[in-house]
């Protein structure tokens, strides 16, 4: 649980920044220089707001108003910071165990597993120094997890890593998150991560957090698109687990009564799962559907057609009551007579809804 | 008995001289100026730094020496007149204790070795300082080296000793007569026979590039004025 | 050069002893100057810094007569030492290490200061963020990272501590076996009218011993660079 | 025209390096670690090589046959480090005009240009201590552009900036190589960031260069899969302008006789461009297309059908001679009975033929 | 305290005159030193070290002897200049600068190594892509980045400038308004009987010129580091 809820200032920037969520992942996300790692060296105590409230899981870490600032190295905040600051005289083991040992911390017994997850074991007797880039910040990562944290803060830790690596160490923090209830404060620049990862999404603009909310809502909102990037946009859709096919690899779910087939994921047949569907993946028919690879048709209804700069039109639809984002040619909803009230199939490729794209809720 | 005569043109004298003619020599050095309009600037440093720079060919016009020893060297070495050497005051040694500690003492081994308990004898370093090497030998006429030789705390110069005896660091001290005079916190409680060390003397003398009528200061010493001064810091005029 | 006389040797083995004790005393107490110094601000922060170099600053005799009237056996702190812990600094080497301290403790706590300075406070925020209390911080990031800092600061402290001479004489005297370090001993033999040979004798120990010294530092911080900076 | 051939090691790693370019943007693609920062040194005179030649347009930078190595202040190699390494005495400005005025070399005309590119203009009186991740990552391109290099080495020079921004210095990049003729050798992450801007590939494992080429044929690679990450793979068409549609903002091209749409560009009919197509991105039809949607319909061949974990197949068909990837759920080949030597009908989504993935030739 | 007596007036300005010119003239060759002995590595470079440690080991009176037979009229070198330059340094304010500023070289050489050994190579590797040569990476980077090396080098050699005693007394004497600096007058009035209110007074004048000194260094120190640390 976070609550956050603070005024400040970079420099001549100010700040203000106002999130809270329940549970899981919150990432920020904005623009270089909007005032992410500001927001959050604040919330590990680094930088003082002038006023507001820090709380994590419901220990108040800072309230101006009451007079609370718990110092830095009682807040238990593991920082994965921008520039990784690994300690250059420690070699890479030492710095892992660095929490352990100097910070009186319980290590968790996690040592081997996390490095494993990122690759680091044979670095562990080197020092920083000459590590590469994406070796400093791998163990960076590693540094804050076996701090046994309250909770992680996490500055573009995943940056200068190849995508190899960071499909590995996604579904860790995921879990890490989910499972043993450590919320993480995700900045990242990639939407991609974000949207495999987080539950709630704040934008940050100008040092104001501008929109925040549940991830399928601030996703949808057409009016981020500065800030989110056109490319990303989508929608996010809420279905519920109805059978797994073990034969093909698929999981097929129920939304608003209709089936969606996904490739598979160790999901109980129930669960409820949400998946984010990028506009850029949906297609539209009008007519019959046989013979196409594409398996999942929904029917919707167009809502809006807004036309976008360039040879694009974006439909926002309905499924029962939820929304749908698919973006067309300006040339295809004319040749399809496409408009709002017209009830057409949403063709979706299965292949598209990727695994990074699910998430259990 | 050149007492008063106007020195013959020299605006300024650099006199070279012994720390310990400090009080002595800036008295007699402005009575000076106020007869003969000459004034006298001075560079007050220990007898061995001033030889050697004297050696090295200071600018100096008089080397006031604070032992016979030092004269000796710079004179062999070129750097002063052998003819213009004077002894212009004469000094002698005294035991001194800390003031509150006045008792008079008796000069033998025992006597010493009380008034000394665990303490130590503060002297100048007898190998390098003038007085230390003094007290040494009139010691050793006196048959006491060998008594206090291992209980001595030499210093860099008597000054230091005797700054150690009146703070009562060390119970007792060799210092010269002229110190022990000027110094409140401390009393002379023997006095070391001047016979028993090689005579204790300020020797004077004139660079070969003195200026005229340098020598004009060394007599002006011998005479009332430079007299008055020199007892005013307890030290002996020669005649 | 010949071997060394009995009492070269003396004052050899005393140097060594009288430096390498003002060393180990003096640097922590430098180490703690330096850190303060670098990292509080508070109101005293320029007085405490002009105090230290005070023995920079005034004549050495000087120095050696204060310590004389503060820490000789009739001084405020000499005779409480002496009577409450039978310490005496009076006459005895250890007030030549005392003497020796005092003078390389401004010399020491300024490279200490520029080193702890240039420590980036950004890992000493890293390492709070990791549960560390203030004096953790100190000793497994700030110290260890300031440590060529240190290193400089010794082999300064080291070397005033061996050529000290001024305040040493001033306050400890100048006996054989006792307080008669190098310095001293080669001040005597330039005190003396025919002490040319003794002087240049004693003026070559000393200088083997610094090389000696500065070579052994060398080596050290050549270490320590390669340990922080890298490598396996 | 770049000329590498090198051996030299980073620590424990024996470095490999063998690429050559005849012109355009180089990319260097790798696993963390995999010894891209020491080649990209390497090249820049900043570690030296064991043996081997260097050689930039022509230039030979290094030859340890002839016993040359030219030193680094006389490469004119404009290095933009993993680690920004600005000098933080001096003001943006400073850092900016820094070769100009301590390097003696003429600075570009485009000081402004490039300030106004990387939008860092309200931050030249500032000393980089103070800046953002990002805005270091801008001022440190910034640097390098404007020391008239004869040659650029961008070590992962986007990975903290925004997808904004990135899709703003990007084209930048694009002209400076083309029209100026600076050869740029790019390490990235991003195989978006890749596929848009190099023209060669080299990817790097282990310390030595396992493949290098033009993009298209390294992209199509099958067995370099661990290496690109499977989420990117696909496959680049090459296709001649045949038209331009300023009404529906479309540009039609012939690939192999066939049509095909993509977003307009400012391309002249009659040019050949180049489409990086994701495997993801290509569904597959066997009967009538009507009412779609999607426009591009391309009739192909299928020519081999792999099998992958999960539900995944994939296909690698055959537009004439050029290859097309498509990956379908291993339930759609079955139901759709597809078998190599079939010929059917590959949807491709104009929309998913996004402007970053087209690049003039 | 009372005012100055134009003797307290001489001695002051002669020491800030003195400490000036041996911090002027000595600072730069202590940052060439510095920068060789950082970062050049060749035959010489223990002795080269060494010999710039060797006024700090050896009694200082021993060092000003060393001075006087080199530089003195009569001396090697000190009689070259004289007919060469017209340079004269002995018994003149130039001999005690060049006394105090060998005394000060050792200490100013050590933080400015230290500073410069602490400056980022890879900063420098920067330059280097960008065109610059080498004394053109020195003057821009490296020597502005050591700067606050080179400020408490300035400090500590201003200070042992103004404390310098033995061997500027053993070099040049003790000449008022010509050589007599605070230190050396301080050191006169220790040496007279009745000395001790001037000797106290000297203190306190040589305590308050130090402080000054001090703490406007460390205003400058501040500047410089909020200059480099960022901010606007
Ligand atoms: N001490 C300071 N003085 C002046 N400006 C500052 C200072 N600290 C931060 N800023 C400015 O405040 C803004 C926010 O900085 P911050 O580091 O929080 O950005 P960010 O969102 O993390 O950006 P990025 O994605 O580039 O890392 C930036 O424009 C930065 O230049
Ligand atoms: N001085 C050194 N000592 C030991 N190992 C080194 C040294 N320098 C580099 N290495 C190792 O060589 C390998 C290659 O390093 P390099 O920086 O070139 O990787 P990279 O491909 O740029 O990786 P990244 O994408 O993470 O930046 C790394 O495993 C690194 O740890
Ligand atoms: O500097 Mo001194 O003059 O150390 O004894
Ligand atoms: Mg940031
Ligand atoms: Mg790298």
């Amino acid at each position: 649980m976070i609550d956050i809820s603070i005024l400040g200032r970079a420099g001549d920037l100010p700040i203000a920044a106002d999130f809270h969520s329940s549970e899981g992942v919150m990432a920020l996300f904005g623009q270089s220089g909007a005032g992410k790692s500001t927001i959050t060296k604040m919330i590990a105590g680094l930088i003082r707001p002038d006023a507001g409230r820090i709380a994590i899981n419901g220990d108040t870490l800072f309230d101006s108003g009451k007079g609370i600032d718990v110092p830095v190295r009682r807040r238990r905040i593991g920082h994965v910071f921008q520039e990784a600051r690994l300690f250059p005289h420690l070699s890479v083991r030492s710095n892992l165990t660095f929490a352990r040992l100097a910070g009186r911390r319980i290590e968790p017994a996690a040592f081997d597993e996390v490095v494993e997850l990122l690759g680091i074991a044979p670095l562990l007797a080197r020092r920083p120094g000459s590590l590469s880039g994406g070796e400093k910040q791998r163990v960076a990562i590693g540094r804050a997890l076996l701090s046994s944290p309250r909770a992680l803060v996490m500055d573009e830790p995943l940056a200068s890593l190849d995508p190899g690596r960071k499909a590995e160490i996604l579904p860790f923090l995921d879990r890490l998150c989910h499972e043993s209830r450590i919320p993480i404060i995700y900045v990242s620049h990639a939407l991609e991560e974000v949207a495999r990862l987080a539950d709630t999404l704040t934008i940050v603009s100008q040092g104001r957090t501008v929109a925040t909310g549940p991830i399928a809502e601030i996703m949808t909102r057409l009016d981020l698109g500065v800030a989110t990037g056109r490319h990303e946009a989508g929608s996010i859709i809420e279905g519920r687990v109805v059978g797994q096919d073990a034969d093909w690899g698929l999981t097929t779910l129920s939304v608003e009564d209709q089936l969606l087939q996904v490739p598979s994921r160790e999901i109980a047949v129930g669960a409820t799962v949400r998946l984010r569907i990028r506009a850029r993946d949906v297609s539209i028919a009008i007519g019959a559907t046989d013979g196409l690879s594409i398996r999942n048709r929904l029917s919707v209804s167009i809502e809006a057609i807004t036309d976008e700069s360039g040879p694009y039109a974006e439909l926002l639809c309905r499924v029962g009551r939820q929304p749908l984002r698919a973006r067309l040619t300006r040339a295809s909803v004319a040749d399809l007579d496409l408009h709002p009230g017209k009830t057409v199939t949403a063709l979706i490729k299965t292949i598209a809804i990727d695994r990074r794209e699910i998430t259990g809720v | 008995s050149l007492s008063g005569s106007p020195a013959s043109g020299a605006e300024k004298l650099t006199v070279f001289a012994a720390a310990s003619l400090k009080d002595a020599l800036e008295a007699a050095g402005e009575a000076y100026a106020s007869t003969t309009g000459t004034r006298i600037v001075f560079s007050f440093a220990g007898t061995s730094a001033l030889a050697r720079q004297l050696e090295a060919g200071a600018p100096a016009d008089l080397f006031f020496s604070a032992d016979q020893h030092w004269m000796d060297h710079v004179a062999r070495a070129g750097a002063v007149d052998p003819a213009t050497v004077a002894i212009v005051a004469t000094n002698s040694l005294v035991f001194v204790a800390p003031g509150n500690q006045a008792s008079p003492l008796a000069l033998d081994k025992h006597a010493i070795d009380a008034r000394l308990g665990g303490g130590r004898l503060a002297i100048g370093e007898p190998d390098s300082v003038p007085a230390g090497r003094y007290a040494r030998e009139a010691l050793t006429n006196l048959g006491l080296w060998s008594a206090v030789e291992a209980k001595l705390a030499p210093m860099e110069n008597v000054r230091i000793a005797l700054a150690t005896v009146a703070r009562g660091e060390t119970p007792l001290g060799i210092v010269y007569a002229s110190d022990a005079a000027v110094e409140d916190d401390v009393a002379v409680v023997a006095s070391i026979p001047r016979d028993s060390h090689p005579a204790i003397v300020y020797p004077a003398a004139a660079t070969f590039e003195a200026q005229e009528g340098a020598v004009d200061f060394i007599a002006f010493l011998k005479g009332p004025e430079g007299r008055k001064a020199l007892i005013s810091a307890g030290l002996q005029p020669v005649d | 050069m010949p071997s060394l006389d009995p009492a070269e040797w003396q004052a050899l083995s005393l140097t060594l002893k009288v430096a390498a004790t003002a060393l180990i005393v003096t640097l922590p107490v430098a180490i703690l100057a330096g850190y303060v110094l670098a990292r509080l601000r508070f109101p005293g922060h320029g007085i405490l810094n002009g105090l230290i170099h005070l023995p920079l600053v005034l004549p050495p005799v000087v120095t050696g007569y204060v310590l004389l009237i503060l820490f000789g056996r009739r001084g405020p702190i000499g005779s409480f030492l002496e009577e409450t812990f039978g310490i005496t600094f009076a006459f005895n080497w250890t007030g030549a290490a005392l003497a020796a301290g005092v003078m390389a403790f401004p010399l020491m706590v300024r490279p200490i200061r520029l080193a702890i300075e240039a420590v980036d406070p950004k890992l000493e925020e890293a390492a709070a963020t990791l549960g560390s209390p203030r004096v953790v911080v100190l000793a497994v990031v700030t110290l260890p990272l300031a440590l060529p800092g240190i290193l400089a600061a010794a082999i300064l402290g080291f070397a005033k501590a061996m050529g000290e001479f001024g305040a040493t004489i001033t306050f400890v005297s100048n006996i054989p076996g006792e307080t008669r370090t190098l310095a001293l001993a080669l001040y005597t033999a330039t005190q003396t009218p025919d002490g040319e040979l003794a002087a240049f004798r004693l003026t070559i120990l000393s200088t083997v011993v610094a090389f000696a010294a500065l070579i052994a530092s060398e080596v050290v911080a050549r270490r320590l660079a390669r340990a922080v900076k890298g490598g396996a």
